[in-house]
């Protein structure tokens, strides 16, 4: 059992982490969640951020739950220009 | 022909545009288009990251997009990523194709989708620091323009 | 920056594209029109003919045409005359600006208007020996999008 | 007087012509094509045929006269793409 799932954070949601990942227990989503930086789990939880598991973008958020070796991206919405 | 390349260093235009012109004989139009960093408003550099899981697989599918709905000899899309000074190549984007309708079509809709749909995100440089650059209004009416 | 050429021997697309845009630093993007000789249907050779007092000026009020109605870096036209071999190039336009859409619109625009309304001549050799390319149609078509 | 005015034959006319250019006594048009050989004049004379001057199109064909020195193109339609 155990093991590790990961957090990767792009764009400006990197800065705010102080690192472009994570490897964190894993666990129901709201239980990871809880375990961060309260603002940076805030920021995490915006509605303009999507996730992404294991490369496939998810269309809802609600119910996830990190097993071991899975890899959840969180997406701010991309630069324009 | 579809060649789809993510670059974390600087490539060569001119090059790139030879090397694919090589590859589309039958073709008579080759239609390119190059962004590179402007070098007029203050910004020192550029940064592009991207999310290697989700960033070509989008670009591949935006190829395949091109490619099945124009009459295409062939597609490039190169995509720097990593941080660029001004003056440095970006993206360059090329179609191929027998009449230059397709070609032209085909380069101007990648364009549109690859700056508002692709996986990246850009942060730049001025005399103030690093400021990320948002979402603007303009890419969603570029892609309505493609129904 | 307006540079229109015509050229009685071969050019090389890549070193042009390259010597464009280095002329260019400011502009966001770059695109390019190559047209060369297609090598799909038994044509052997393709000879274009032009009147010197009429076509190189006609070529320098297109591309003051394109110059005056959008917001451009810079506008090349290179178009060869004489005799080709299949994948020589023909043309090439390449317009630069600040945002990608008048770079399209210029060049698309170029094309358009070379094709049908240049004082040029074109003869193409098959195996059953030279024959006169037509008016065409489409050429009228192409145009009338400009309004 | 006299000298010499060049008429100038493009595209499939130079090929009619069998030359790209000709030398011929000024005069009124009309009078310098009744020198030439008559399937010539008669291809230079179709409707679709436009006429420059020393270099500049003409918008009526009917009245010229070439004095020395002139220039005088044939220019058929030009080929499509």
């Amino acid at each position: 059992m155990s093991g590790f799932a990961r957090l990767v954070f792009l764009g400006r949601l990197e800065d705010l982490a102080g690192t472009a990942g994570l490897a964190v227990a894993p666990g129901p989503l709201d239980q990871v969640l809880a375990g961060l930086d309260r603002e940076l789990a805030v920021a995490l939880l915006d509605d303009r951020i999507r996730l992404a598991l294991n490369g496939d973008l998810l269309t809802e958020s609600g119910g996830i739950t990190l097993v071991d070796g899975d890899e959840l991206a969180f997406l701010p919405p991309v630069s324009g220009g | 022909m579809l060649d789809v390349r993510l670059s974390d260093r600087a490539f060569d235009p001119a090059r790139e545009i030879a090397g694919f012109v090589s590859r589309v004989p039958d073709a008579g139009g080759v239609v390119t288009f190059l962004g590179q960093v402007r070098a007029d408003h203050g910004v020192l550099a550029l940064e592009i990251r991207h999310y290697a899981p989700m960033t070509l697989p989008g670009f591949q599918a935006l190829g395949d997009t091109a490619v099945a709905r124009w009459q295409l000899d062939g597609m490039l899309i190169v995509h720097r990523v990593g941080e660029m000074a001004p003056g440095d190549p970006i993206v360059l984007v090329a179609g191929a194709s027998r009449h230059r309708r397709d070609a032209f079509a085909a380069t101007d809709f990648v364009m549109d989708h690859l700056k508002g749909e692709s996986w990246l995100w850009k942060r730049e440089r001025t005399a103030e620091g690093w400021r990320w650059i948002e979402p603007r209004g303009q890419d969603h009416a570029d892609r309505a323009r493609w129904g």
